[in-house]
C-alpha cells in the first residue's frame, strides 16, 4: 500500500479521529473566532458494548434482489462463512470487464444461479452464470440509450443498479427510460420513457419494486428539473401514480392523511408558497437516491434532492418539499408525513441519502426508527411512524449549522455562513457533496452499528447570477473544495446510533465513495477511490484483508451464496461519479471549480488510479 | 535654446513605432457585421489526409478573436449561456475540459464554432438559432484563449468572481484531431 | 422664500430661453418630501451665496475704481502703506462673517440631512434595485416568497407610503437617481446599502444612472411611477401572475419564435420554459411604458427596431441583433404585446 | 527711491567666465543634456500648453457631440475615450506640470536669487518622465488605446473584467509617470526654497510665491504616493490577477475611491495654490504697494495644505456612508473655505489701498475673482451632503470644477504668462490682442459652463455621450457648445500674439513692471548663471527695499558651477557646493525608466529586464567624478 495511506493509518483510528478534532479546533483558533463557537464536533465513544438487536431482519436466502439487499436497506447479509478469522484468505475467483471508463456505482444483483451487472451509460445489463466456473457470460441486454443524454447528467453518467421482482430485472437508463428485462432470457418485457432530456431530466437511481409497483425517481437537481417519484405497474410499465416534490398539494399527492410531525411542515400548498412565483416549476427536489419500505406500516421512505438553483438568492423561502424525507403509501402514493432536513438548502445538502429502517431500544423502549446519515452532517434518528426526529448528532465537523432543534425540528443555520451572490463565503463544512453523498451505509444487527462511508471536506462557495436555459445546468455557484481538518478527504466510520457517537473511524486520503456491506461474520466490506477493496473487523475497524482492484472502487459490494453453497463477495470497480469525474472525465484540476468544485480537492486522484470498469468476485479458497 | 520641433519629432517617431504594432486588440466591434455563411466544412475534423498531403487549414474567419473586447464578451456569454455549467471555468465537469490541450473535435475556430452551433453527439447541445453567430464566434475566441491559443494580452488576468484558476493560464499546444500545433 | 426663489429661477431660465415647465425632470421640481427638503436647502444656500458673491464683486469693482491711476509711467513704491489699519479691521470682520455664514450653512445642511433621512418606516414598501450593464433589475421582496415581484426599469410605488430601497449591483458601480424624488445613491457591487423616500405627487418621474458605468451609461434610464395605493396593488397583483397564455394563432406562433430563438437565452417569461435572467424579465413586458431601459416607447414599431437592431439604437448594449423573418417578427411582437 | 539696479549683469571677464562655466553646449545633444532650470521650466510650460490645447480639442469634440439630442457624431466608445483623456490630460498633463512645475521650476530659483535649482539633474529627469507619460497617454489615444474609464477610473469598471485590453493600463501607467515626475520636482523645489535663498531672505521675508511652492511641494510628497499606490494596485489586479479590488474575494471597491480621493482632493489645491501664488505676486505689482496681510496669507496657505487632506470623502457622499462621518467631512469641507476667503479679503484690501496701473494681467486678475468666486461658492453647495447627493456626478459638478480649476488655475496662469513672458522671451506681448484674448475667452467660458449648472439641476448626468429629445436639454447644450467657439477664438488670438511678439514684440527691459522680487534683478531673458553676483535681501520685496548700494555675495567661484547654500530659517550663508552640470544621463535614465514602465504593461518580465538599463543609467548618472575643491565656507561679503 502507498506511503500516504501508511501515514493516514499510522496513529490508529480512534486517536486519529480525536487528533483530527483537535486539529480542527486548532485550525479554528487560527481561523475566525465566530466559526469556533458555531462548530459542531462529532463525539467518539471509547468502550462500546454491542446491544442485542430488538428488531427483525428479513430472512436471508443468500440472494441479492435489490441494491440495499432488503426493504429496510440494511445492506446486511446473514451469511457468515467469511469471518474475522479467515477473511485474510479471500481470493479473486472471477472478474468481468464492462469495458467502460465511467463510474461503476451499481450493486450487482444475484438471483438463483445468475449474477447481473448493470453498467453506467450505455446502461447494458450483463447476466453471468454462477453455475459454471469463472462465471461465464450468459446474455447481454442493451437498451440503446441516446448518447445525447450524457450531456444532461450532472455528475458522471452513472447508474446505481436495479431490482428483481417476479422474474424480471427492472432498471433505468440515463435517457429517462425504465426497462423490464426477463431475468432468465434477457428479453425486454417493456420499456417506457418517463422523462425528457431536453428539460435536463435523467435517470440514475435504482428502482425499487414494492407490491408490484416499480418506484422510479428522476435525477437532475442541478438542471432545473421539477423532481418526482412515480410508480409504474411492474407488469406493463403503466403509470400508477406520480408524486412531485414541488408545486401545489395535488401534484405532491398531499391529502387529508398528510400528518407531518412538525408545525413548519404543515400548511396549504407549501410547495408553491415557499417559492418565488413559478420558481417551483424548475425547483429541483429530484428523487435520485434510495427508497426504503416498511411492510408493517405499509410506508415507503425516500429523500428529495436539493432545491435548484444552488444560488439561494434565486429562491427565497423554505423551498418545500426539497431536501427532506417523504413517507408515502405505496398503493396510492399519498404523502403520510414529511420532514425537511435542510430548509432553504443553500449548500446542495439534498436529502436523498439512504434511510435504514431499524428498531432501536431508546430510553428502554423499542422504537421503529430511520437511521439517516444526511449530507448536512448529522445522523438523524427519526421515528418512522410519524416523522419525529429523536436524535440528530454530527458525524463530521460542521460549520454551517449548530444543530437540530428537536422541538421544532429546525436545522440551526449559522448566519454568517449564509451564501451571498457575488461574495465568496469561506470554510463551509460539510460541502456540496455533503458529509456523505449517495454512498450507502450498512447496519449490522450483530454489532448494532451503522457503517458510514463518507467525505471529510470543506468548501468556499460564491453564488452567481444564474440563468435557467432548459437542458443546460441550473446551478449558479462557484465552489472550491479542500480537505476538512484532519487533512484527509474521507473516512469509513462505525456509528453508534443510540449514543450518537463514533465508535471507530478509518480515514482515507480520498472520500470513501463506495457503498458498505455488513455480514454476519462480523466482517464489513468497502472500497476506496484509490482502488483498495477492504474487509475490516466490524467491532474495531481493523483491516483484515484488502485487495487492490484495477480502478477506484465506488460501487456497492454485495455478498451471496452461489449454487455451490459457498459465500462470495462481489463488487464493481471503476472510478468515476462526481468525486471521480476528474479521472473518468479527464478534467483539468487547474480549474478548481471543475466538476462543480470537486476537481480541486481530487487533483491527486489521477496519480493513484485510472478509469475502467471491472466486476470482481471474491471467495475463500 | 529650446526647440519645440524636437519634441514634435519624438511624438512622430513614437507614434510610428506604435502604429507598426497593430491594435486590433483594442477594436470594439459593437455593431456586428451581417452573419457570414459559416464555412463549417472548411476545416477537417479528421487527422488523416488520403494521399498524405494535408490541406493547409483555412485562415480563421474569426475577427472576434483578435479583439480583447470580443474575447471578454465571449467570457461573459460563456457564463451567461451556461457553458460554464458543464465546462466550469475551463476545467470541465459534465462536459470536457477546455483549458487542456486535448481537442476531441479540433481546435480550429471553425471546429469550435461548429461544435457550438451544431452540437456534438455525446452530450454537447446544438445552439443554432439560440446563439447569434457573432456571439458564437466571440465564445470561440474565449474558448481558444482558455487553452492558451490566443495571445495572453487578449484575455483578462482575472474576473470579478471567485479565484478558481492559476493566473496566467500557461499556454499550450493543441494536439487535437486536426493535429497541427499552432 | 421658496415662492420667491422659484420665480427667480423661472426668470433665470426664461433668460436662457428654456422656460421652466411643470413636471420638468429636475432637482428643483420636487415630488417627494425628501427632494423638497433638499430644494429648500438649495435655495437657502443659493441666496446666501448670491449675497456673498454680490458683496465681493461690489468690493472688487469699488476697489478697482477707487485705486485706478491713469498715469502712464510706472509709479514707485512708497514704503508706508496707508489705510492698512482700517483694512485689518475690514478683513478681520469679513473673515468673522464668513465663519458665521459657514456655521449657518453647516447647521442648515446637517438639519436637512436629518430631515431627508427621517422617513417614517411603518408600513413601508421595500424595493430591491440591482444595477446591471445597462438596465435595472427591480424586485419587491416579501416575507412570503410567493408574493415576490420581479420587474425591470419601471419602479411602481404607492403615493404617500414610505419606500425603502435596497441597492446592490451585479457588475460595476451604478448610481440610482431620480432628481424629482431624491438624491442619488450609488449601487456598489458587494456593498449593499439602503435609503428611503416617500412620493407625494402621483406621476411618472424619470431617473437615470448617474455613475459612469460603461458604453451605455448615457441611456441607462428608469422611471418611478407613483400611483394611488389601489392602482399600485392592482399592478402588483397583475405582476404576480405568470405570463398570459397566447390568445390567438399569431401570439402562439410568437411564443414559439421566442422560445426557439436567442430571446430564450437571456430573458424570462414566467409560465414558459424561458428562465434566463441575463436580460430583463419580460413576463409582463406589455405593462411597461418604455423598453430598452426607458429609451424607446413600448410600441410595435420601436419594439421591432429594437429586436432587429439593438446595437444601432444603443451601441455596445448586451442585446444581440436578431435576424427574423418578417412574419416571425410580427408574431413575436404580437406575443410580447399580449404580455400584460 | 529708485528700484535697485545694483545687480544687472554688465559684460566683464567675470560674466564671460560664468557664461563659459554655466553655458550649455549647443546642438542636438546639448538640447537633451541641459539641466538648467530656465530651460526645463520653459519646456514644462510649452509641453503642458500643447497638452492643454490637445485636451481642449477633445473638449470641443465632446461639445459638438452634445450640441444636439441623439446626435450621432461620436459613438460611446470614442466618446468615453475623449472625456477620459480630456480629464486626465488637463489634470495630470496640464494643470500640475504647468502651474506647479512649469512656473515653479522657472521662477523659484530666480526668486531665491540662486544660480541654479537644487538637484538640477533630478529636475531634468522629472521633465522627461512627465513627457514620457504624456506621450504614452496620447499615442495610446491615437492607437485606439485611449483610456476610457473616466479620469478617476473607478473599479470595477476599470478592472480586468470590465475594461478588457490595455486602455486602462496605459492610463494607470501614465499616472505613475506623472507622479514620479511631480515627486521629483517637489523635492527639487522644496530644497531650493529651503537652502538656496539669497542671504537675507529669511523665512518671514520670503515671497508668498515661495511659501506656496514650499507648501505645494510638501502636499505633493504626501498626496502623490496615495495615487501611485492605487494605480499600482489597479495594474497588479489587471496584469497579474491579484485580488485587491475583487469584491467577490473580499477586495473592496470603496478602498479604491478612498485612496484615489485622498490624492484627488489635495490635487485640487495643488492646482489652485499656484494660482493664488501668482495672484499674491502680481497684485502688489500692479497696485503698486506691498501685499496686505502677508502673515494671514501665509498662514492660510499652510492651513489649506493641512485641511486639504481632510475633505476627500465629499467626493463619495453618494456611496451612502454613515451620517456622522458625512457631517464631519461637510464641516471639514466648509472649513477649508476660511483660508481661501482670508486670501481673497487680503487681496481686496491690497487693491483698496493700492494705486492700480491697468495692464493685461490685471484683466485676468479680475477674471480670476469673478470665476473662481462662483466656483468656490458652488463648492460650498457641494460640501453639503443633501445637496451633493442631488448634483453629484451631474453637469452641475462639471460646471463647478471648471469654474474652480479654470478660474483658479487657468486665469492666473494667463496672468502669469503675460507677467513673466517678458522675462522669459525678453519681449513684451501685444496688449490689444491681450484684451481680445481675455474677453473672448471670458465670455465663451461663461457661456459654456454657467449653463451647465442648469443642466445639472435638470438632471443631466456627466459622462453621457448623448441624451434624449424629451429631456429638454437641447437649448442649454447648444449654448454651451457655442461658448467653446469663443474660447477657441481667444486661444488662437493668444497664440498669434505669443508667436508674433516672440519675434517682433518690443524689447523688454529687465524689470518692465518695476516689480519687487528677485527674478527681475537680472536681464530678460536671464543669463545661464541667472545672477553675476548672488544678490542679498533686506525685505519681502527685495528690489523695492534694496539699499542704494545693496551688497552682493562675492567669493562664489566662477570657474566651476558653484551655488551658495544658506540655512533654512535665516538664509545665512552656510557653505558653497558645486551644482551638477549638464548631462545626458537624466534623459537616458528617463528613457530607460519609460521603457520599463511601458513594457510592464505587456509583460511582467519587463520589470526585471527593464531594470537593467535603468541601473546602468543610474550608475552613469551617479558615478563620482573629480571635483575641483572649493572652500566650504563662503568668503567675506564684499561691499
Amino acid at each position: 500500500m502507498t506511503k500516504d495511506l501508511e501515514e493516514v493509518h499510522a496513529p490508529g483510528k480512534r486517536s486519529l479521529a480525536l487528533l483530527s478534532i483537535l486539529l480542527f479546533g486548532a485550525s479554528l483558533m487560527a481561523g475566525s473566532g465566530r466559526a469556533q463557537d458555531s462548530t459542531q464536533q462529532p463525539q467518539t465513544e471509547s468502550n462500546y458494548q454491542p446491544p442485542t438487536y430488538p428488531g427483525q431482519i428479513e430472512k436471508d436466502d443468500g440472494e441479492w434482489l435489490r441494491p440495499a439487499k432488503d426493504y429496510a436497506s440494511t445492506r446486511y447479509s446473514s451469511l457468515d462463512q467469511i469471518t474475522r478469522a479467515n477473511a485474510k484468505d479471500l481470493k479473486v475467483v472471477a472478474t468481468f470487464s464492462t469495458g467502460l471508463t465511467k463510474g461503476e456505482e451499481a450493486a450487482p444483483l444475484v438471483i438463483g444461479d445468475t449474477l447481473y451487472v448493470i453498467t453506467p451509460f450505455p446502461n447494458k445489463l450483463y447476466a453471468l452464470d454462477l453455475g459454471k466456473p469463472g462465471f461465464p457470460l450468459k446474455w447481454t441486454y442493451d437498451p440503446l440509450p441516446t448518447p445525447a443524454s450524457q450531456g444532461e447528467a450532472c455528475c458522471d453518467v452513472v447508474n446505481r443498479g436495479g431490482s428483481y421482482y417476479d422474474g424480471k430485472i427492472f432498471y433505468n437508463t440515463l435517457d429517462d427510460q425504465t426497462v423490464s428485462v426477463d431475468a432468465k432470457t434477457g428479453r425486454e418485457v417493456w420499456k417506457v420513457r418517463v422523462g425528457d432530456i431536453n428539460r435536463g431530466e435523467t435517470l440514475t437511481m435504482a428502482p425499487l419494486v414494492v407490491k408490484g409497483k416499480v418506484l422510479v425517481g428522476i435525477s437532475g437537481g442541478e438542471m432545473g428539473v421539477r423532481g418526482w417519484l412515480e410508480a409504474l405497474d411492474a407488469k406493463d410499465g403503466k403509470l400508477i401514480w406520480r408524486a412531485y416534490s414541488t408545486g401545489p398539494d395535488k401534484d405532491v399527492l398531499i391529502g387529508p392523511n398528510f400528518k407531518p410531525f412538525y408545525a413548519k411542515d404543515r400548511g396549504q400548498d407549501l410547495g408553491v408558497k415557499t417559492w418565488p412565483p413559478d420558481a417551483w416549476r424548475i425547483g429541483g427536489g429530484s428523487v435520485w437516491g434510495w427508497i426504503s419500505y416498511d411492510a408493517d406500516l405499509n410506508l415507503i421512505y425516500y429523500g428529495t434532492s436539493n432545491p435548484g438553483p444552488w444560488n439561494a438568492a434565486a429562491r427565497p423561502g423554505d423551498n418545500k418539499w426539497t431536501a427532506g424525507i417523504f413517507a408515502r403509501n405505496p398503493d396510492t402514493g399519498e404523502a403520510v408525513w414529511y420532514y425537511q432536513y435542510s430548509p432553504h438548502d443553500t449548500y446542495d445538502y439534498d436529502g436523498v441519502n439512504e434511510n435504514v429502517l431499524v428498531d432501536l431500544k431508546i430510553n428502554n423502549q423499542v422504537r421503529k426508527v430511520i437511521l439517516h446519515p444526511d449530507r448536512n452532517g448529522y445522523v438523524y434518528v427519526i421515528d418512522r411512524t410519524n416523522g419525529q426526529v429523536i436524535e440528530a448528532n454530527p458525524f463530521v465537523p460542521i460549520t454551517t449549522s449548530t444543530g437540530v432543534n428537536l422541538q421544532t425540528g429546525q436545522l440551526q443555520y449559522v448566519a454568517d455562513k449564509a451564501t451571498i451572490t457575488g461574495k465568496v463565503v469561506r470554510d463551509l463544512c460539510p460541502t456540496a457533496p455533503g458529509a456523505k453523498d449517495w454512498q450507502p451505509s450498512a447496519f449490522s444487527p450483530r454489532t448494532g452499528l451503522l457503517y458510514i462511508p463518507h467525505n471529510n471536506l470543506c468548501m468556499d462557495k460564491e453564488d452567481l447570477a444564474v440563468n435557467y436555459i432548459a437542458g443546460t445546468p441550473y446551478v449558479g455557484a462557484n465552489v472550491r473544495m479542500y480537505n476538512a481538518p484532519g487533512g484527509y478527504g474521507g473516512a469509513f466510520t462505525a456509528w453508534d446510533p443510540i449514543t450518537g457517537k463514533i465508535v471507530w473511524n478509518d480515514p482515507d486520503m480520498f472520500p470513501v465513495w463506495s457503498g458498505a456491506l455488513a455480514t454476519a461474520g462480523d466482517v464489513v466490506f468497502y472500497g476506496t477511490m484509490e482502488g483498495w477493496f477492504k474487509a475490516v473487523d466490524a467491532n474495531t475497524g481493523k483491516v483484515l484483508w484488502q485487495f487492490k482492484t484495477g480502478s477506484g472502487v465506488i460501487g456497492q459490494p454485495v455478498t451471496f451464496k452461489a449454487p455451490d453453497g459457498k459465500q462470495y463477495v462481489a463488487v464493481l470497480a471503476g472510478v468515476g461519479g462526481w468525486s471521480g469525474a476528474i479521472v473518468s472525465g479527464a478534467l483539468d484540476p487547474r480549474d478548481t471549480s471543475a466538476a462543480l468544485g470537486f476537481a480541486g480537492v481530487m487533483k491527486d486522484l489521477p496519480k493513484y488510479t485510472a478509469p475502467g470498469g471491472t466486476l470482481y468476485v471474491f471467495a475463500l479458497p | 535654446m529650446y526647440s519645440p520641433s524636437r519634441s514634435a519629432i519624438l511624438v512622430v517617431v513614437a507614434t510610428v513605432i506604435g502604429m507598426t504594432s497593430s491594435c486590433a486588440r483594442e477594436t470594439r466591434i459593437l455593431q456586428p457585421p451581417p452573419p457570414g455563411q459559416a464555412t463549417l466544412n472548411s476545416v477537417q475534423v479528421s487527422g488523416i489526409n488520403p494521399g498524405a498531403y494535408p490541406l493547409p487549414p483555412p485562415p480563421p474567419p474569426n475577427i472576434y478573436e483578435e479583439s480583447a473586447y470580443s474575447v471578454s464578451q465571449g467570457q461573459t456569454l460563456f457564463q451567461e449561456y451556461n457553458c460554464s455549467g458543464c465546462h466550469a471555468n475551463g476545467g470541465g465537469g459534465m462536459g470536457p475540459p477546455l483549458m487542456d490541450n486535448n481537442w476531441i473535435y479540433g481546435s480550429e475556430p471553425q471546429n469550435i464554432f461548429a461544435t457550438i452551433m451544431e452540437g456534438r453527439p455525446n452530450g454537447m447541445p446544438s445552439f443554432r438559432n439560440r446563439i447569434p453567430e457573432y456571439q458564437a464566434w466571440e465564445i470561440v475566441g474565449y474558448v481558444r484563449s482558455l487553452a492558451g491559443l490566443l495571445p495572453s494580452d487578449l484575455s483578462a488576468a482575472r474576473t470579478d468572481e471567485m479565484n478558481v484558476k492559476p493566473n496566467p493560464t500557461p499556454s499550450q499546444k493543441p494536439v487535437g484531431i486536426t493535429g497541427n500545433p499552432e | 422664500m421658496i415662492a420667491l426663489s422659484t420665480t427667480t429661477s423661472n426668470l433665470t431660465l426664461a433668460i436662457l430661453g428654456d422656460p421652466y415647465h411643470a413636471g420638468q425632470h429636475a432637482a428643483l421640481n420636487p415630488a417627494s418630501g425628501q427632494a423638497a427638503h433638499i430644494e429648500w436647502l438649495y435655495w437657502l444656500l443659493f441666496w446666501i451665496l448670491a449675497i456673498v458673491f454680490v458683496l465681493v464683486m461690489a468690493t472688487l469693482t469699488a476697489a478697482a475704481r477707487k485705486s485706478v491711476t491713469p498715469v502712464q509711467e510706472i509709479l514707485d513704491i512708497s514704503r508706508e502703506n496707508p489705510g492698512d489699519e482700517g483694512a485689518a479691521w475690514a478683513v478681520g470682520t469679513a473673515v468673522g462673517v464668513t465663519v458665521v455664514t459657514l456655521l449657518v450653512v453647516l447647521v442648515a445642511s446637517v438639519v436637512t440631512g436629518k430631515r431627508v433621512e427621517a422617513v417614517p418606516l411603518n408600513n413601508s414598501v421595500t424595493i430591491q434595485v440591482r444595477g446591471h450593464q445597462w438596465w435595472w433589475e427591480i424586485t419587491y421582496p416579501n416575507s412570503e416568497p410567493y408574493l415576490t415581484v420581479t420587474t425591470a426599469n419601471e419602479i411602481h410605488v404607492p403615493v404617500g407610503r414610505p419606500i425603502v430601497v435596497l441597492t446592490d449591483s451585479g457588475d460595476v458601480i451604478h448610481s440610482l437617481w431620480a432628481p424629482n424624488i431624491a438624491g442619488k445613491r450609488d449601487l456598489l457591487p458587494g456593498i449593499p446599502t439602503s435609503f428611503s423616500f416617500q412620493v407625494d405627487k402621483p406621476g411618472i418621474y424619470h431617473g437615470q444612472c448617474a455613475e459612469f458605468c460603461g458604453l451605455q451609461h448615457a441611456q441607462m434610464g428608469f422611471a418611478i411611477i407613483a400611483e394611488s395605493l389601489d392602482q399600485f396593488s392592482a399592478w402588483y397583483r397583475q405582476q404576480l401572475k405568470p405570463a398570459a397564455e397566447p390568445a390567438n394563432e399569431a401570439e402562439a406562433r410568437g411564443r414559439d419564435v421566442f422560445l426557439t430563438h436567442a430571446c430564450v437565452m437571456c430573458h424570462t417569461i414566467r409560465g414558459t420554459t424561458a428562465g434566463s435572467r441575463y436580460g430583463p424579465d419580460l413576463t409582463h413586458i406589455a405593462s411597461r411604458d418604455m423598453i430598452a431601459a426607458e429609451t424607446l416607447p413600448n410600441v410595435p414599431g420601436a419594439l421591432a427596431g429594437w429586436i432587429l437592431d439593438p446595437q444601432g439604437v444603443k451601441p455596445g448594449n448586451h442585446m444581440a441583433p436578431n435576424i427574423l423573418a418578417p412574419d416571425d417578427l410580427q408574431a413575436l411582437i404580437a406575443y410580447l404585446q399580449s404580455l400584460h | 527711491m529708485a528700484i535697485a539696479e545694483a545687480t544687472v549683469p554688465r559684460e566683464s571677464e567675470h560674466t564671460d567666465r560664468l557664461n563659459h562655466t554655466w553655458g550649455r553646449s549647443r546642438g542636438f545633444l546639448g538640447w537633451f543634456s541641459t539641466v538648467h532650470h530656465t530651460d526645463i521650466g520653459i519646456r514644462y510650460m510649452v509641453t503642458s500648453f500643447v497638452f492643454f490645447l490637445l485636451g481642449g480639442v477633445l473638449a470641443g469634440l465632446m461639445r459638438l457631440q452634445l450640441a444636439r439630442p441623439n446626435n450621432g457624431l461620436i459613438g460611446p466608445d470614442r466618446y468615453n475615450q475623449l472625456f477620459t483623456v480630456h480629464g486626465s490630460t488637463m489634470i495630470f498633463l496640464f494643470a500640475v506640470p504647468m502651474l506647479f512645475q512649469g512656473f515653479g521650476v522657472y521662477v523659484v530659483p530666480l526668486m531665491c536669487g540662486a544660480r541654479a535649482i537644487a538637484f538640477p539633474r533630478l529636475n531634468a529627469f522629472s521633465y522627461y518622465i512627465y513627457l514620457g507619460g504624456g506621450l504614452l497617454l496620447w499615442i495610446g489615444l491615437f492607437l485606439n488605446i485611449g483610456a476610457d474609464a473616466g479620469w478617476f477610473a473607478y473599479i470595477p469598471l476599470s478592472g480586468p473584467q470590465f475594461s478588457p485590453g490595455k486602455r486602462v493600463d496605459f492610463w494607470a501607467q501614465m499616472i505613475t509617470f506623472t507622479e514620479v515626475s511631480a515627486l521629483g520636482s517637489a523635492i527639487c523645489l522644496a530644497t531650493t526654497i529651503l537652502r538656496y535663498r539669497a542671504p537675507g531672505m529669511t523665512l518671514n521675508r520670503m515671497p508668498i510665491l515661495l511659501w506656496e511652492k514650499l507648501v505645494l511641494s510638501i502636499m505633493v510628497m504626501f498626496a502623490m504616493p496615495a495615487v501611485m499606490v492605487v494605480s499600482g494596485l489597479l495594474l497588479l489586479d489587471r496584469l497579474i490577477g491579484t485580488q485587491f479590488f475583487n469584491p467577490a474575494e473580499g477586495g473592496d471597491v470603496l478602498l479604491y475611491q478612498h485612496l484615489f480621493w485622498f490624492f484627488g482632493h489635495p490635487e485640487v489645491y495643488i492646482i489652485f495654490l499656484p494660482g493664488a501664488a501668482i495672484m499674491s505676486t502680481i497684485i502688489p505689482v500692479f497696485w503698486r504697494r506691498h501685499i496686505f496681510g502677508y502673515t494671514p496669507i501665509v498662514v492660510s496657505v499652510v492651513a489649506t495644505g493641512f485641511i486639504g487632506f481632510g475633505v476627500w470623502v465629499h467626493h463619495m457622499f453618494a456611496t451612502g456612508l454613515p451620517q456622522l462621518s458625512e457631517s464631519f467631512f461637510t464641516a471639514a469641507s466648509l472649513m477649508i473655505v476660511i483660508p481661501t476667503a482670508t486670501q481673497f479679503f487680503c487681496w481686496l484690501a491690497t487693491m483698496w489701498n493700492g494705486r492700480l496701473q491697468f495692464r493685461i494681467p490685471v484683466l485676468w486678475i479680475f477674471g480670476f475673482f469673478f470665476i473662481f468666486l462662483i466656483g468656490g461658492l458652488s463648492g460650498v453647495m457641494l460640501a453639503s451632503v443633501p445637496l451633493d447627493i442631488q448634483v453629484h456626478d451631474t453637469y452641475f459638478v462639471v460646471a463647478h470644477f471648471h469654474y474652480v480649476l479654470i478660474g483658479g488655475a487657468l486665469f492666473p496662469m494667463f496672468a502669469g504668462l503675460y507677467y513673466w513672458m517678458p522675462k522669459m522671451t525678453g519681449r513684451m506681448l501685444n496688449e490689444t490682442l491681450g484684451k481680445w484674448h481675455f474677453w473672448l475667452f471670458f465670455i465663451g467660458f461663461n457661456m459654456t459652463f454657467f449653463t451647465m449648472h442648469f443642466l445639472g439641476l435638470r438632471g443631466m448626468p456627466r459622462r453621457v455621450y448623448t441624451y434624449n429629445q424629451n429631456m429638454n436639454w437641447g437649448a442649454l447644450n447648444m449654448m454651451a457648445t457655442l461658448g467653446v467657439a469663443f474660447m477657441f477664438a481667444g486661444l488662437v488670438v493668444f497664440l498669434a500674439n505669443f508667436l508674433h511678439s516672440r519675434e517682433y514684440g518690443p524689447i523688454a527691459e529687465h524689470n518692465p513692471w518695476k516689480a519687487g522680487s528677485l527674478e527681475w534683478a537680472t536681464s530678460s531673458p536671464p543669463p545661464p548663471y541667472n545672477f553675476p553676483y548672488i544678490p542679498t535681501v533686506n525685505g519681502r520685496e527685495a528690489l523695492w527695499e534694496a539699499a542704494p548700494n545693496q551688497p552682493v555675495v562675492s567669493g562664489i567661484r566662477d570657474d566651476v558651477p558653484e551655488v551658495l547654500v544658506t540655512n533654512s530659517l535665516d538664509a545665512d550663508p552656510e557653505y558653497k557646493e558645486e551644482s551638477e552640470g549638464a548631462s545626458l544621463w537624466p534623459f537616458l535614465t528617463a528613457l530607460a525608466v519609460s521603457a520599463a514602465f511601458v513594457g510592464s504593461i505587456f509583460t511582467a518580465w519587463a520589470v526585471p529586464i527593464g531594470a537593467v538599463p535603468v541601473i546602468v543609467c543610474l550608475l552613469g548618472w551617479l558615478w563620482p567624478r573629480g571635483h575641483s575643491p572649493s572652500p566650504r565656507m563662503a568668503e567675506k561679503w564684499s561691499q
